[in-house]
């Protein structure tokens, strides 16, 4: 398994240069999620629009997986309906729990492929999907479906 | 049916002699069972080749030892019809059900010191003159906890008392088990005894009154087919090596409703969410339940038991004990001066057959036996007040596993005899 | 002078590949250690031709496993210059922290409950503003247990603090433990940073105002000679996986006095003197805290790890790691971008040592380091608030042990060397 | 290793007609001793004369072992002083801890020889001391040395 193939290219320039980093006012809810086994933490604020679309902002520390995959979660979700945040969260589960089988819909997951080789690496999984899962548990909390965590 | 001399090759021990050149009968399996070849070498092979910290590590062997460790939770997990996070692991049964009588005080305690309870656990609060229910055969270990709950926060022992021949009365349980009962503790096989208790029923009678309800199933999991989902408890705790697998490892499983709200017990690594100098927040079950580095090889050997176990077929094992136990509750009924302390018949009965001879102290029994190699075990099995409550000091147990054969039981049976022979009893 | 090439054939998982055709590279063993052949194969034969319930059995099965499990508890006992009866025997070094920590909770919730105390009882009981004694580098294990008794008991927490280098403050000990003092408990060498404390210093002054002295000895006992009688505390508390001893298994020690009057922890079978329906009384130390069928073999496996510890000779042991640190330490500092998160001399600190990448977070350092076979941990290593106090999220951090050779901190540092190239941070 | 070797005809007899047995009064002191292992009971009460010679009596129930060992203790004990009671007691001591190394010298034990064999077997050297340790305990007590247990 070559580093490469794990660190693509596109994960690296979003570590570099996150998208959306930064948490905004006004919000609805504030999440705060931490991976307990390396101490990586996301602060995550939302806010569902009238219209039903997702308004995200977020802040965080943590490795180049975390923070990468969190601002690819910034691009996707950002602006969308609940309905298809979920549904972009849940096929971005599906890939990282693949253990390298999948190599993900490029239609549907964008950038989001690039952490296809993450799947092979357990410890790292939790890394992926920490942004995600917070803004899974925000927006759950700002439509009132309960504490998604 | 069982290819015993087949399964016996499994097991090396069993083809040893003791004091010198007597061939070992080892009939003291509730007590510990043995163990194949295939759970040995599955720990020796996780230290050869997959060892290291799990959940920890960004390394490929943390990486593999984590995966040995969760495959292994699933697998036992599925051997007892649960899903993989109901199962935590512990050292022992012991440790299991002083981890759940501990929820019990743990909750007392900070509720009585005026600290904030988490969800879930206010249901773990004890009142003085709140009522505990445990039966009149309990191991130690499913009464002793119990006890030390009993001082720490003033509530009440309760028992579902026993008949003479060993079996509970439950007909009136509604009057045992009330309103007042928040805890109701039960074994579902008796080690002492070997009665296979009706723990449905028990469980109902438990439900209808929003009580907790607890299973001993240290000697049901290693001899019969046990769906943890079926029995009506919220929490059941067994052992490993009573179940052809190492030392060191015990099983609790709670549904995920019960672990949730239980409290946590031991704290430290592993079992976190964060940790500030002056407060905590904890994981979520099994992780919350399991502090500190876990018995990792020892999770692995169990994992080769429960695969040993059903690969032979759980009922397969309970039939083959069945017919063992039948035939040896007769053969000892025949021996003048023999008396079954516990169920005379197979029915609804394990496999460990305690038995009195008259004029002989179990001690003296156990030991003409051991020197003509037969293993019993003698005294109180851990169930002394059951030895009071049936009216004997002690008793001999023999008990019954998967490599046991009828040819054992007539040692047993001459070993007796002679026994009586020796001390001029018989 | 060890021979690290000899030595390495003793544990062969450190000839394994990782990744394919990657050799392995382990600079783990703050975690948890490799274990030699002859702790596998103890374990092994034990199982092969001993396995029986010890302390129980009128058996020759059950005596010599008996025999086994007490002559291990002698060796392991003398390996700390201690006396078998005051060796207590846990799964891991957290619940023997636990243990502790419970005896001070249980003696609380029984005195508050106005139930009877036993002899020396009440020297645990804790009243609200009663202080407890940390330091700022404690193992979440030697913390979060204090944090569950503080919530139980009204008492305090209080942290002797560490300097930006890691060392501890102990010049003002006497304005931090006082007469308040109840508890102090302290980690002998800091896991994190790899400090060695000054425990006879911090013990005097727990002693002069009377507190219980309790010492977190798991990264100690594997690295150094260590005789638990000179240390000056009332308990040790130390895990079997970090010495080459088996998963599964640790140890409490404590001095007769300290483990007579602590109240029971775990209750059950093996650990009572009598026992009725209503109320028991207890086995004197080490039985009583042993409740429940022990990890025989984990036990005659630690047994084995000392010995092959005790043949080396810890002071060898000791002054390898030293020279292995030393030249660690300065070949990490002289990387552009790397700082040590500790002390940066060897003196008076083990082999453990964590340390942070200017621009690069430690998961994607362990992350390249693994790909090159080169195993270390990264995270907070179970010292969270520690982590915090040193200003850093988390740290990559490289252990060396007994096997561990020269070779092995050059494969270190140029997998530090390539991560930075790779993340193009240097 | 013989069952006879152990089970000495002369255990037999102490085991088939025990000396002294059943309580008397009056006593200074009465101790109660298990074995927690298989619950051997024993009751003894003492009461040290103004001469300093030691009155027993005592009840119990147990193995042959433990019940013949009382009784070859009370053959011994009763009536010496509490000098020689407890050096009796340590002679006897030592010869259940010698694992079979020892034969006892008869001149001193008496009868308490016939159960060196018994020091083979761990598991019943504690139902062979019963007696003795529940007689060193209420001697102490009663002298005022201490809870001797
Ligand atoms: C300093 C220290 N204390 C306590 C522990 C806990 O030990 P264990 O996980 O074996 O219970 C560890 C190891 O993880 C440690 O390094
Ligand atoms: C019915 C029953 N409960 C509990 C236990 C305790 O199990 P362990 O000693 O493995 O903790 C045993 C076995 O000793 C048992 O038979």
């Amino acid at each position: 398994m070559s580093l490469e193939s794990m660190y693509q290219e596109i994960i690296l320039e979003h570590y570099k240069s996150p998208q959306g980093k930064g948490l905004r006012e006004p919000f609805a809810v504030e999440v705060h999620h931490v991976n307990p086994t390396c101490g990586d933490e996301i602060t995550l604020r939302v806010h569902t629009a009238a219209d039903g679309t997702i308004d995200l902002s977020y802040d965080g520390q943590g490795c180049s997986i975390s923070q990468a995959s969190a601002s690819v979660m910034f691009e996707l979700v950002q602006g969308k309906s609940v309905d298809d945040g979920f549904a972009l969260e849940a096929e971005f589960l599906e890939l990282m729990q693949s253990k390298g089988e999948k190599s993900g819909d490029e239609d549907v997951l964008g950038d989001a492929v690039a952490f296809a080789g993450v799947s092979k690496f357990p410890a790292r999984v939790k890394c992926a999907l920490l942004g995600w899962m917070a803004m899974k548990d925000a927006v759950s909390q700002n439509i009132g479906v309960g504490n998604g965590r | 049916m069982l290819d015993v001399a087949r399964i016996r090759e499994d097991f090396p021990i069993l083809s040893r002699k003791v004091h010198g050149d007597v061939p070992l009968v080892y009939l003291d399996s509730a007590a510990t069972s043995q163990k194949p070849l295939s759970v040995i070498e599955a720990e020796s092979n996780f230290y050869l080749n997959a060892n290291a910290a799990i959940h920890r590590g960004a390394h490929a062997l943390a990486e593999i030892a984590t995966e040995h460790y969760e495959s292994s939770r699933a697998a036992i997990a599925h051997f007892i019809g649960a899903r993989p996070n109901e199962v935590v692991f512990v050292k022992n049964a012991t440790e299991a059900l002083n981890l759940i009588a501990y929820g019990f005080s743990n909750a007392t305690a900070k509720f009585r010191n005026g600290s904030q309870l988490l969800a879930g656990e206010e249901r773990f609060v004890l009142k003085p003159g709140d009522e505990i229910v445990l039966t009149e055969m309990e191991h130690h270990a499913n009464l002793v906890p119990w006890q030390e709950v009993v001082l720490k926060t003033g509530a009440v022992l309760k028992f579902i008392p026993t008949t003479d021949d060993g079996r509970l009365v439950v007909d009136n349980l509604a009057d045992i088990i009330t309103e007042r009962t928040k805890v109701v503790s039960v074994v579902h096989q008796s080690n002492l005894l070997g009665t296979l208790n009706p723990v449905q029923l028990i469980g109902a009678q438990a439900k209808a009154v929003g009580a907790w309800f607890i299973l001993d199933a240290c000697q049901s999991v290693p001899h019969m087919s046990v769906d943890v989902t079926t029995l009506g408890a919220d929490f059941v705790a067994f052992s490993g090596h009573k179940m052809c697998g190492p030392t060191g490892i015990g099983v609790l499983w709670g549904s995920s409703e019960a672990l949730d709200a239980l409290p946590v017990f031991l704290t430290g690594g592993s079992m976190i969410e964060t940790v500030y100098f002056d407060h905590s927040t904890y994981a979520k079950a099994p992780a919350k339940f399991e502090a500190g580095t876990p018995m990792s090889a020892q999770i692995v050997g169990l994992a080769a038991a429960v695969k040993y176990l059903s690969d032979l077929g759980m009922d397969a094992i309970a039939e083959h004990e069945h017919r063992l136990t039948a035939a040896a509750l007769s053969a000892l009924q025949q021996i003048d001066g023999v008396r079954i302390v516990g169920p005379t018949e197979a029915l609804n009965r394990g496999s460990a057959i305690s038995f009195v001879v008259d004029s002989l102290h179990p001690h003296d029994v156990g030991h003409v036996l051991d020197s003509r190699g037969v293993a019993v075990r003698v005294g109180h099995h851990c169930a002394w007040p059951t030895c009071r409550r049936m009216n004997v000091p002690a008793t001999t147990r023999a008990s019954f596993y998967l490599y046991n054969d009828e040819s054992e039981i007539e040692h047993l049976v001459s070993g007796i005899l002679a026994a009586q022979k020796f001390f001029g009893v018989a």
